[in-house]
């Protein structure tokens, strides 16, 4: 049995949730509070919305894929700081980019953040949500748009018709 | 068989504090605040012991050996059944062990409701219910035809005598009813609602996760049929929780799980059930949990549930006067007659991110939409922030939770 | 995922008993000697101290909270369920814990056999089968209008690929058989039955609850639908089990429990489940119980489950010869072959005085049917002794038992 | 944690088995070796058997009631030393007592050997079962012969006809 004081993290040989500023960094603050590329598309190509389901937080993704490439992102629904800003990261991480480039970027980013130590830090804005990783009840926040714009993206590779 | 022995003052509570090993931390370089004891309670030594000493010196079986420790493990196992049994005014025989609550409200609709009801009865329920008593009444419902009805609530979350009155119908066949809400805290009349029910042969199904750990309660004084709750909310151990139910009610339900213990003859085609309650315990039970309960209701009855009822719901009620006063935030439920439970929103701050700017000062609050999704959409939000109180909890917790709230605002800029 | 880790020497077995406190006692003045360890096996320390950290450390709900002591008990919980996977030779997805093989067997009874199986399939048992794994399949059978088929045994007591063979046909829709018989402690053919099953696809229920703790089970290589096993077996916590089941299995079944964390999305009228395995865990689960079990797992691990088959199985084949050796006892099941269970009879005197003799020399034993009462009329006795052994006895320990033998024909004049 | 070794029943603070002639005194195992008034009768006017689940063991109750008085009474079935001994030492307890008289006789054993501690230890050769107080894992087996004569005896109290 335990006896006197300990600290939490010094006990259990993690750091977890020790450092605020870690998280929340500025420009995570920033994209929150000025969300780029917010709202819904006129005629996306491949749209999927998922919800988180501790919060009930919803993250919709509309993509305009042409000639092989993502023309166009967007994104919708409520959400954490950590959630929106994602999100709103995403977009210019993926515009541009061709679809095995932009299902690359989602998935090395959801990999790195669930602890897959081969995988290279996130480039661009989405490299401030590194730290999340040291906040494990977030990582579902962070990658919410990720997985949508995967799904999004693999639901049309799939044969047309209902499945 | 009283729930609460008479103690005459109440106890201090800062030395209540000194007995949940749990407390002596400090997270994020702060005390460790704990105000998400609705989700789960902290452990007193006192329980930790117990299960230990059933792990270490007679880790045995029950009921089917003849040698020394499945005897002793046997004789604790059934003297827990008894202690918790008494705890909430019920004779050992009507107390089914059950993993939790939820197993608890799913063997009455499974076992009760599914046989007993038929298209066109009623199943009356509250908008404010947890998932784990909403989702098993809608299967009912689609397996047999039953139809749901809630009774509305009044604005500031309360359900009323009236309301109940209300929506009861001549097909009302059964009601199913938390003590008290997760969300709002507050209580719900069951009395009136058992006295409505057995007028006509309905049967009220209570949902007491919030309630057991914080009043006294007597399921004969509140005449249920059956009343669900779990060992891990109120300083028990996890994995084990028991339903009561009068035992003629228990004797017209089937059973969830078959084999092992709960059977009486068995051929290769044919099988018999042994007597209630063991016919609903199938398999190996939780014998180290159901020990450990007991070891935590002893040490609740030492304290008095009136005094811990009182405590929680002062520390409760302050921080909700106190949280209310602070600029943008909102909290839900009415002014009064709150238990330990204060939900509350900060305008422009998400409930994560309210959350985790508490738990970098050690404050421990839960974010979410906390089971009841359907109350959440009635309120118009997603989620909320909880901060829950119980008998370890002190003034100076509300103080922190006051000031983290501040702290909150600073950091987003609100 | 290997199941057991390359160990080169076999432990010191005597040194690894001191890792159980229980067995620092006297039991009516004798060293204790436990053979009930089929019934429940005891704990090693390491498992104590892991329940004691989650009470004493970070007793709080997984899941839900952003919280730093929930963040710790969600990694804990889902760590162990990793561990357990991996100790079967399965992923985490495809691990859902349970009470209990019992209620992993349930599960799958209820949730995919009652949806899939309709009038004239056939559901293929043995004589010998745990009521935890028969008593389910009447139910079924009753609800939906298939048939039991008994597989028969040798005359001692052996399932073989030609019995299974000659009681499969083309009806034939699901079979579930013990991997270990828990009387005869027969090891059955599972490859076989899969390869079978397969063909048609039938599917393939395995009772595992006395292989995971004795033998290196891998699923993978099995080939099994579904997979069903205990923690308070095999070291770990009472309160806990796990079933696995291939993932396109488990996504054909309904939940049993419905409420708390397996639920999406909920409105007032519908539901919708959370992924697999989570659909399945209805309600606040038993923390305590994995995190305990995931340290069980660890040990074992350590250890090796080669040297742990190889130390029972040595153990119980030794006991099996002496016992049969002596006068007026008679041993159950093969001569050869068994894993870590003898069930045996001493003429003239009931099992139950037997094992009262040997109590009261400090040797713990189990008598009676053993959950397995078509097996005891098949063997046309009403019951028997059962002595089983583990990784924590010794062969000291045989020498106790066929000396208590001897002193049960004393005290009783046979 | 403990540490050392210990004897279970100290420290328990209870005596679980701890001596066994207690339990098998001389004239249990007579009874057992040579049960009285074993076998079934012709013409019972009360009838009733039951088991015990743990081992599966069946006591079946005889009785000829007559004039209110218990004129006779058998038992059959299997089980261990303890069943086989009570169910014989049963009989002599009862026969020629009232129907009230045999009642209270069960009632006061089982209650006796269920830890009620107002009732007083048996009379008879049943006294010599006084011991299985001691263990409570065959206190089912000492009692079996009892319940099965009190629900016979109530059985017919009840109105007759299905129920
Ligand atoms: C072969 C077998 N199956 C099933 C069970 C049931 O396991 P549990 O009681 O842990 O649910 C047991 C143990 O009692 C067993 O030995
Ligand atoms: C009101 C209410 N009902 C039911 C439950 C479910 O209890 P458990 O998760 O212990 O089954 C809870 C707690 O989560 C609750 O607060």
């Amino acid at each position: 049995m335990s006896t006197g004081w300990w600290t939490a993290s010094a006990k259990w040989g993690v750091t977890l949730g020790a450092n605020l500023d870690e998280l929340y960094r500025e420009v995570i603050l920033d994209h929150c509070q000025n969300p780029r590329r917010m709202g819904a598309m006129e005629h996306p190509t491949h749209s999927l919305g998922l919800h988180n389901p501790t919060c009930g937080d919803k993250i919709a993704v509309d993509l305009r894929v042409e000639d092989g490439r993502i023309a166009d992102y967007r994104f919708s629904g409520h959400g954490c700081s950590i959630s929106m800003a994602s999100a709103s990261m995403l977009g210019d991480a993926v515009v541009g980019k061709t679809v095995a480039e932009a299902e690359q970027v989602a998935q090395g980013f959801v990999r790195f953040l669930t602890g897959d130590p081969s995988t290279a830090s996130p480039a661009g804005d989405l490299e401030a949500l590194a730290g999340v990783k040291n906040f494990p009840a977030r990582v579902k926040c962070a990658t919410l748009a990720h997985n949508a714009l995967m799904e999004a993206l693999e639901g049309a590779a799939r044969p047309p018709g209902p499945h | 068989m009283t729930t609460t022995p008479a103690t005459t003052a109440p106890p201090t509570w800062a030395a209540v504090a000194q007995a949940f090993p749990a407390l002596r931390q400090t997270v994020n370089g702060h005390r460790l605040v704990y105000l998400d004891s609705a989700a789960t309670s902290l452990k007193p030594q006192a329980v930790i012991d117990a299960v230990v000493e059933y792990y270490a010196d007679y880790p045995s079986n029950v009921h089917r050996s003849v040698h020394t420790l499945a005897g002793r493990a046997t004789e604790a196992y059934e003297a827990a059944r008894a202690r918790v049994a008494a705890f909430v005014g019920a004779d050992a025989q009507s107390l089914v062990f059950t993993r939790g609550t939820t197993e608890g409200l799913n063997l009455v609709a499974s076992g009760w409701a599914r046989r007993h009801l038929r298209p066109g009865d009623e199943i009356l329920l509250t908008p404010a219910e947890h998932h784990s008593n909403l989702v098993p009444w809608q299967q009912v419902a689609k397996a047999t035809g039953a139809r749901l009805v809630f009774a509305p609530l009044t604005a500031d979350g309360r359900l009323t005598a009236e309301a109940i009155r209300a929506s009861f119908t001549s097909r009302t066949r059964l009601a199913a009813v938390a003590h008290v809400s997760n969300v709002l805290g507050t209580e719900n009349p069951i009395r009136e609602l058992v006295a409505l029910a057995h007028r006509q042969d309905a049967v009220v199904v209570v949902d007491g996760a919030q309630s057991a750990p914080h009043l006294p309660v007597s399921v004969a004084a509140l005449g249920v049929d059956f009343f669900a709750f779990s060992a891990h909310k109120m300083c028990g151990p996890t994995g084990i929780g028991a339903l009561y139910g009068r035992p003629e009610r228990l004797r017209e339900a089937d059973p969830l799980l078959f084999g092992g213990e709960m059977i009486a003859e068995v051929d290769q085609e044919h099988a018999t059930w042994a007597d209630v309650p063991y016919r609903f315990e199938g398999g190996t039970p939780h014998v180290a949990g159901a020990i450990g309960w007991g070891a935590a209701v002893a040490f609740l009855e030492r304290l008095g549930m009136d005094h811990i009822a009182a405590h929680s719901r002062a520390l409760a009620m302050d921080a909700a006067a106190r949280l209310a006063a602070l600029p943008r935030v909102s909290v839900y439920g009415p002014a009064g007659g709150r238990q330990a439970v204060v939900a509350f929103n900060y305008d422009g701050v998400h409930p994560h991110d309210v959350a985790q700017v508490l738990d970098s000062q050690g404050i421990a609050v839960r974010a979410g939409h906390h089971c009841a999704q359907p109350l959440m959409a009635a309120l118009s939000i997603q989620s909320s922030v909880r901060a829950s109180f119980y008998l370890y909890n002190t003034r100076e917790d509300v103080d922190r939770l006051v000031d983290g709230l501040r702290e909150v605002g600073r950091y987003f800029g609100r």
